[in-house]
């Protein structure tokens, strides 16, 4: 079972973006952060109690459903859409959203566009091996208009693409976009057009037929979602692990009488760990990694808590 | 004597005329531009042509390399400290990322107070060389160069000692196992023994003691995990693990090309053939993708050491085909003499065949080498930080060198030219050596 | 002295597998085939438990479905409603067409190389020793993505020939704009064209097939022409002029087909975003192109260095003895010789050529391992099928390429004692 | 007609014949492909003869000696050799050949090794006789053809006879009953061709049995005790070395006689 | 003196000298580089005569000979072949070229042609003979010299001696006023430097004019009619066989014999 081998490894692999400012992506010493990276992180402190006995590993939009499939990750946790064939035919399960998103395009200011309806046979930069790759086509088909796709691996290249005027739009997901955007030297020279073309709820994904390796990560990231919900932040966290009014809390943190973590094979404050390992709540990782007060300023939109009006809803931890 | 010699006068020379010095024409500057330069129109016009070729790039490229800034943090830092020296508009290299991150493009993300240690393993791999290459220094030494595997693994990943040294403990083993089966005098039990009683060790008891000994006695060396190796550290990690490993099994191939026994020569030629004929690129992604497909459910290895085992074969199919040549060369009296003493097959190999193959193979190999170690840059597309495109890509995807392309691509080009360079002259001047001393 | 009786009617003993050199090596092979085939089982069986836990399948079936994402470079029709199998014969295609194209321009290079590293012109010789020395030493990858950020990097994008000022303009004569997408070249066209065919798997211009089959023509012609020449060399020891007649047959019909099917170039114009009207070749392929063939001549030009050294001095001498030109001398006996040497290792640089334009993959252009071994296999999961199968046909193509040399070899091996 | 060369007084005292066969040949047949190269050869070595075997290229000379130590295969007749029978048993073979020595043409020795390792390789591998001891024997050996000097040189360092007489020592280290030469001098410059049939003469002298190709008449008649003629693979004509060279009865051996010493 | 080899009696009938001059070359000088290989050389050759130039190694003597068909180029003095002065005109060249023929030390032979086709190349290509019309010429000299029956071969296929009387018959179909010949045995074995030398001593016996360097002094002596030596680029010596050999007068000359008979 994978939780025995992280066990016995004492290190857990987790595929990330190869370099997504703000999502996954790492500094001049090989250290990675991110928002991606947050869930890595949170399931090493959850099952290892350690959150930085991580392995990331790189993975392109290519690479990564084949590191997944053979192994070479434990889980995947990379801006990857949650779709049927992915799910049925390539045999994942997706543990969860953490992040509601579209297709987007990005252009040139300089192009005077100003919808993603008038970019009639031009070229497009685009990620190989994406759902943005089919999103495209069919927008395009749809919409009666021809383009020229030039694609990329990574959205490195893609960016360099993009800059050097090798394509006149450059799509992908829109946090993508906005990520991508917040690198360049001068971003406000670029806009991201206002049509979003497709669906992408983004989530980190694991093999099929371990249940128990599943439950585990889907409900380490439900317990960021869940901490935030509850108002549970690092800065109280440790206040509150030692015993609240509010038993949707304790169950939570380990502090009362319920043994979650046992179910899941995890010790009792399993869930702690993987709060105070991933930097925080849902909430502060958003707005620590990718939120507005970052350079890439994203909003929360739809990745708000439901009760805020958003679409995140965690189940009870019952 | 009966014909005529009308014409025949005999002829003495008296004085010997001295040497005399050459017309102008034959010496000095203008014989060496009319016969190099402007022997003819043609040669002429290529003359012009060159020169013309040589000031191009040079006007092109020198000003770039002469505004080159060393010292700076960004990349329009470097843009800027360039136009305020040289003028708005002026081209210049930004030198300053290398400077900054020389050590990315040589280690990686190798912890940077354990440098030495990679270092460290590449003299003493020269080392562990020289008593190979040079026939002069004692035979004892060999045993020496076999240690270097286990000594390499520790310098470079770390971790328990125990593991390299019950691994190579296995040699041991189907040492003992062998001197064993010899007492008992059965046919083909030695054979069996020196090659099974290892594999059983590895595969079932290496782990498990080499787990027990560090329990009991630890010793343990600082670990660096694989995902932070890169950078010429990884090219040549696996450029040497490879053409190290796939020597042993280049050998067998090779022999196997040769045998008289059909199925044997097939499955050898059939491999060969194989490996030769698929890109390296579909062998790493069989590493990377399939391996794990092809091993028993649950394994699950380092994909650097999945890599350096795909490259292992790869160059092993290369390597038998250097060595075939190699064995073709011995002249048929040697086999024969080796026969007619009485030596049988493995012992002739062992004795005559082999030390005199591999040495005319030597060449060859390095050959090998090389273009192994350009190979290497391949890794990328499996995920693995080689110096050319992976360290380039990660040190441009930081902000402040957002933008920079000749400066890496010219400074591990530079790199791998150094490399190949000094080993291809190397190569040159074995086989110059090796014809001269005619084996 | 006793004569010896009859050898004794040996009975077979179990030790005669191992002692009997008419049985040991038997006992050999059917060891080797025993482990061979255990060991293939082993990954037969491994493979299948594999599957079997992530339940999958093994089946090329996938081949058959949409493959629902586009390709920018394609010779033959390709939609994103076609199948994945017909993407995967599009990225044949543009494996073959780029190893095709490197092979030639590579060759030219490495001979022209080759042949000016023999000069005695010391500039030239210098200046060819450090492209050689360059080239070789340093790997291909990085030639290739250099040359991709010169095209990126240096070349104008497509807007830049835009406006009242462009920045940019198209050369010879407004017929190429050279851009950092694409070298937009003018398309040839037909008014009066034939039409295509429909051979099944793609259309087939009959523009082209005749273009071809005149071509054809007039090259069998030349050859009867050059055979007459030399009959009538042989008859009466001159030969006769047949230069002109040999242009006259080669250019004259293809002319006359290329008037009569109302042959002109559409140029490229700039319309929208990009250049329309002419044909666009993708800058991915140009700088695989460029990088192999500047890699790949290095080779080439030792091997025609060799070659040409490898014929003796002596040779030369002989020729110029008797009385041959030096151009004579050089077609009649330095280049047969000289060729026996070089083609051999010359066509397995074509072989690594191909393989090396696997490295496609660095500048996303669609070749088999970007379309079968990259999108398809990537959007379908099917990694097994998808390498397995992409081996299989790299493997056929190296084969059939060294079948070709070893045929070349054996035709031309010198005879000897 | 006697060669100078050995006009000195050879001690034939050991050089007598035993009545203990060496070796028997009979009936034996070999083909190469479809090409018949020994055709019933019947042959009968007692201990302590000297045979030299003469015939023109091509005739089988070497296939037959190559036959005795089964680096050829022969495919019907029988060839024993000391008692031991060849057949594909490996290991009657190398009983057979740890008792056969064979020198060749070419010399054969092992060019990365030095000369006192080209000598005790065998005696070590294959007798497993202990290395101090092994050597001790090689420098015997040594001494014996007159080069105990040259043992820690490589071949590449000695002339052409030195290395033959090499071979010959490194022959003897393995202590073979016989001895079997493939025409030991003829890639030999004259002057060197003496120091290696003296070498030979004295083993001659000290009752070895030897098979020897040569076209040295002289050696031939100082030494031999029979010669034999052979022509397209088969045994035209043996007989003691006064009578075949003063008396030859075939046609053949006549006009080859004539050829050899005409030259 | 007199080599056995040369006993039989040599047809000198048309071996006379005419009054016509073939070769001549006045005060010709050649440097290698700041190396003066040839210094001063003066050489009035006749139609009709056979010279033999000897001398030690490094003397000169190919260079010399390379000057008369131009393989090298002389720097000062004038070389006049067969009235055809040798300068930097590619007309003259040529004109001298096809005059000329040239036998090398190592043949030469195209390896990939035919012998046929090597006989044939030169005069289809240069003369602009027939195909039919070489062939037979060819097949005529092959004739002469004794291996009519190898011209559907290769040079590959036949012997060292074969191959260089191969190489005489090539330069023969040029039909040559003069040959030259530099050192054609001496890459050969004994036995095949006789048919070589017979098929030399045909030509000369032809009235062949011939320049040859040779150390054969058995030829020199048979066919000679003047020998040359040279030593350090100069010609030391000149006399007709007899004298040389037995009369030599220069220090050097007799120094140089004393090695080259002595051996
Ligand atoms: N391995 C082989 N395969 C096929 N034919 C062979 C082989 N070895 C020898 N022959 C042929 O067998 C014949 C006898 O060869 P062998 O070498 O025994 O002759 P030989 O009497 O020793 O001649 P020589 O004096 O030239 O050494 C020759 O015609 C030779 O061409
Ligand atoms: N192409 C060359 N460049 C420079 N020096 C040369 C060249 N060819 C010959 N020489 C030198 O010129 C001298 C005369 O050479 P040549 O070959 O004419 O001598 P040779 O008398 O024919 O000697 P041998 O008997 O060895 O053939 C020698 O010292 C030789 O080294
Ligand atoms: N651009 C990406 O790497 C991801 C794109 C998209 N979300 C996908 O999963 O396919
Ligand atoms: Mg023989
Ligand atoms: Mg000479």
């Amino acid at each position: 079972a994978t939780l025995d081998d992280v066990k016995a490894r004492g290190e857990l692999n987790c595929g990330v973006n190869t370099g997504l400012v703000g999502f996954a992506a790492p500094d001049a010493n090989g250290n990675w952060s991110g928002f991606d990276v947050a869930i890595c992180k949170a399931v090493a402190a959850a099952v290892l109690g350690d959150a930085s006995k991580v392995k990331y590993v790189p993975t392109t939009g290519q690479t990564r459903f084949t590191a997944l499939a053979s192994g070479e990750v434990d889980i995947l946790s990379r801006n990857t859409t949650w779709t049927f064939s992915r799910d049925a035919d390539l045999k994942f399960t997706f543990i969860g959203v953490n992040y509601y998103d579209g297709q987007g395009f990005m252009v040139n200011k300089s192009l005077g566009v100003t919808s993603a309806k008038e970019l009639d046979g031009a070229t497009v930069c685009i990620q190989t091996g994406t759902t943005t790759e089919l999103n495209l086509a069919d927008f395009f088909k749809t919409n009666n208009m021809t383009y020229s796709p030039v694609t990329i691996e990574t959205n490195a290249e893609g960016e360099q693409q993009f800059l050097a005027g090798a394509c006149d739009a450059y799509t992908t997901d829109a946090s993508g976009l906005a990520a991508t955007r917040a690198a360049f030297a001068n971003p406000d020279d670029y806009v991201i057009l206002p049509e979003i073309i497709s669906k992408e709820p983004l989530g980190p994904l694991v093999r099929h037929g371990d249940d128990q390796w599943a439950d585990i990560t889907r409900w380490a990231m439900n317990a960021l979602i869940a901490a935030e919900e509850y108002g549970v932040t690092s800065a109280n966290i440790e206040e509150l692990s030692k015993g609240t009014e509010n038993p949707e809390i304790n169950r939570l943190l380990g502090a009362g009488e319920d043994n979650l973590g046992a179910m899941i094979g995890l010790e009792k404050d399993w869930a702690k760990k993987a709060i105070i390992g991933a930097g925080g709540n849902y909430g502060e990782i958003f707005a620590a990694t990718i939120g507005e007060s970052t350079p890439i300023g994203l909003a929360r939109g739809l990745n708000a808590q439901w009760t805020q009006g958003g679409l995140l809803y965690t189940p009870p931890f019952r | 004597m009966s014909d005529t010699h009308a014409q025949t006068v005999a002829y003495v020379r008296e004085t010997m005329l001295p040497q005399a010095t050459p017309p102008v024409s034959e010496v000095g500057a203008i014989k060496w531009l009319r016969e190099n330069l402007f022997s003819g129109v043609l040669n002429t016009i290529l003359t012009l042509v060159g020169i013309a070729a040589v000031i191009w790039v040079v006007q092109a490229a020198l000003p770039w390399f002469l505004h080159g800034v060393w010292r700076a943090n960004s990349l329009s830092e470097c843009r800027q400290i360039i136009a305020e020296s040289w003028g708005e508009g002026a081209h210049g290299a930004c030198w300053a990322v290398i400077r900054e991150r020389w050590n990315q493009f040589l280690f990686g993300f190798y912890p940077r107070d354990l440098y030495w240690r990679p270092v460290l393993a590449l003299a003493l791999l020269f080392v562990a060389l020289a008593p190979i290459l040079f026939a002069e220094l004692p035979r004892k030494l060999i045993w020496a160069s076999a240690l270097y595997p286990a000594v390499a693994y520790i310098l470079l990943w770390g971790g328990s000692l125990w593991v390299p040294i019950s691994v190579m403990a296995g040699f041991g083993v189907g040492w003992l196992g062998l001197a064993i089966a010899r007492r008992t005098g059965l046919p083909l039990l030695a054979p069996l023994a020196a090659v099974l009683l290892p594999l059983l060790w590895w595969l079932l008891l290496a782990g498990p003691a080499a787990g027990m000994l560090e329990r009991a006695v630890p010793l343990w060396v600082q670990e660096v995990r694989s995902d932070k190796f890169g950078g010429f550290v990884l090219s040549i990690t696996i450029g040497v693990a490879a053409i190290v490993l796939s020597l042993p099994l280049g050998v067998v191939l090779a022999l196997g090309r040769r045998s008289d026994m059909l199925l044997v020569k097939a499955l050898s030629v059939g491999f060969i053939e194989f490996i030769r004929g698929v890109p390296l690129i579909t062998l790493l992604f069989t590493a990377s993708l399939l391996l794990n497909y092809f091993l028993p459910p649950g394994t699950n290895f380092d994909i650097i050491l999945r890599v350096i085992i795909m490259v292992t074969l790869f160059a092993a199919a290369y390597i038998a085909e250097v060595i075939r040549g190699g064995l073709a060369a011995l002249p048929r009296g040697q086999y024969e003499a080796a026969d007619s003493l009485g030596l049988d097959y493995w012992k002739s190999m062992q004795l005559i065949v082999l030390p005199q193959a591999l040495k005319i193979s030597i060449p060859g190999i390095v050959s090998t080498f090389i273009g192994l170690f350009k190979d290497t840059t391949l890794v990328i597309f499996v995920g693995l930080l080689d110096p050319l495109k992976g360290i380039t890509d990660a040190v441009r995807a930081a902000i402040e060198w957002k933008g920079v392309y000749w400066e890496p691509f010219i400074f591990v080009g530079a790199i791998f030219f150094i490399f190949n360079f000094g080993m291809s002259r190397y190569s040159m001047y074995l086989e110059r050596k090796l014809k001269r001393d005619h084996r | 002295m006793a004569t010896v009786s009859d050898a004794p009617k040996a009975s077979f003993r179990l030790s005669m597998l191992i002692y009997d050199t008419r049985y040991r090596s038997i006992t050999i092979q059917v060891v080797v085939l025993l482990l061979f085939m255990a060991g293939a089982a082993w990954l037969v069986d491994n493979t299948v438990r594999n599957l079997a836990a992530l339940g999958k399948d093994f089946s090329f079936g996938f081949l058959w479905n949409r493959a629902g994402y586009d390709i920018n470079q394609m010779l033959v029709q390709y939609s994103n409603d076609s199948t994945h199998g017909r993407a995967m014969l599009i990225g044949l295609l543009n494996t073959l067409l780029v190893a095709f194209m490197s092979c030639v321009a590579a060759t030219v290079l490495g001979v022209i190389i080759g042949v000016l590293r023999l000069s005695p012109n010391w500039i030239i010789g210098r200046l060819t020793t450090v492209y050689v020395e360059m080239f070789r030493n340093i790997p291909v990858l990085l030639w290739i993505l250099v040359a991709y950020a010169v095209f990126t990097e240096v070349l104008p994008a497509p807007n830049a020939f835009r406006g009242d000022n462009p920045t940019a303009s198209m050369i010879l004569f407004d017929s190429v704009a050279l851009t950092n997408r694409y070298t937009a070249i003018p398309d040839p066209m037909f008014a009066r064209s034939l039409g295509n065919i429909d051979v099944g798997l793609f259309l087939v211009s009959l523009d082209l097939v005749a273009i071809i089959a005149v071509i054809t023509g007039s090259v069998l012609v030349n050859r009867k022409i050059l055979a007459s020449a030399t009959a009538v060399q042989n008859a009466t020891g001159v030969r006769p002029v047949t230069w002109w007649k040999s242009i006259l047959v080669l250019v004259a019909p293809v002319v006359l087909l290329l008037l009569a099917l109302g042959f002109h170039a559409e140029r490229p114009v700039l319309r929208g975003f990009n250049f329309t009207g002419g044909l666009d070749v993708s800058n991915s392929l140009m700088a695989l192109w460029l990088g192999l063939t500047l890699y790949t001549a290095a080779f080439i030009a030792e091997i025609v260095r060799a070659g040409i050294g490898a014929v003796s001095r002596g040779q030369t001498e002989a020729a110029f003895a008797l009385g041959l030109r030096p151009n004579r001398t050089m077609s009649l006996v330095i280049l047969p010789q000289a060729l026996r040497v070089i083609v051999p290792p010359l066509i397995s640089q074509y072989l690594n050529i191909t393989k090396n334009s696997s490295l496609a993959i660095a500048v996303g252009y669609m070749d088999l391992r970007g379309t079968l071994g990259g999108i398809t296999l990537n959007q379908t999961g099917r990694e097994l099928e998808c390498v397995l199968l992409m081996m299989l046909i790299y493997l056929t193509i190296s084969l059939l390429i060294s079948g070709a040399m070893n045929v070349y070899n054996n035709s031309v091996k010198l005879k000897e004692r | 007609m006697s060669d100078p060369q050995f006009a000195r007084e050879i001690d034939r005292s050991h050089m007598q014949v035993s009545d203990e066969i060496a070796i028997q040949i009979t009936n034996m047949n070999k083909w190469f492909g479809s090409f018949h190269v020994l055709r019933d050869i019947n042959l009968t070595v007692m201990r302590g003869e000297r045979i030299v075997i003469a015939g023109p290229s091509g005739s089988g000379k070497s296939t037959l000696i190559r036959c005795i130590n089964r680096l050829e295969e022969h495919q019907s007749g029988r060839i024993i050799v000391d008692g031991t029978e060849l057949t594909s048993d490996l290991k009657n073979i190398d009983k057979v050949r740890s008792e056969v020595g064979m020198v060749f043409q070419h010399f054969n020795l092992f060019p990365h090794l030095t000369i006192l390792e080209n000598l005790t390789l065998a005696p070590i591998w294959v007798r497993k006789v202990p290395k101090r001891e092994a050597e001790e024997t090689a420098m015997y050996f040594l001494e014996k053809v007159k080069i105990p000097e040259q043992a820690l040189k490589y071949p590449g360092q000695l002339s052409g006879g030195q290395q033959q007489r090499v071979a010959i020592a490194r022959s003897l280290c393995m202590k073979p009953r016989i001895m079997l030469f493939d025409e030991p001098t003829s890639a030999l410059d004259p002057e060197m061709i003496k120091e290696v049939l003296d070498t030979m003469i004295g083993l001659a002298e000290e009752g070895m049995t030897m098979i020897c190709v040569t076209h040295e008449m002289g050696f031939a008649q100082a030494v031999a005790n029979r010669v034999i003629f052979m022509d397209q693979g088969q045994i035209v004509e043996q007989n003691e070395p006064y009578e075949f060279f003063n008396n030859p009865k075939s046609e053949r051996t006549k006009l080859f006689l004539s050829q050899i010493l005409g030259h």
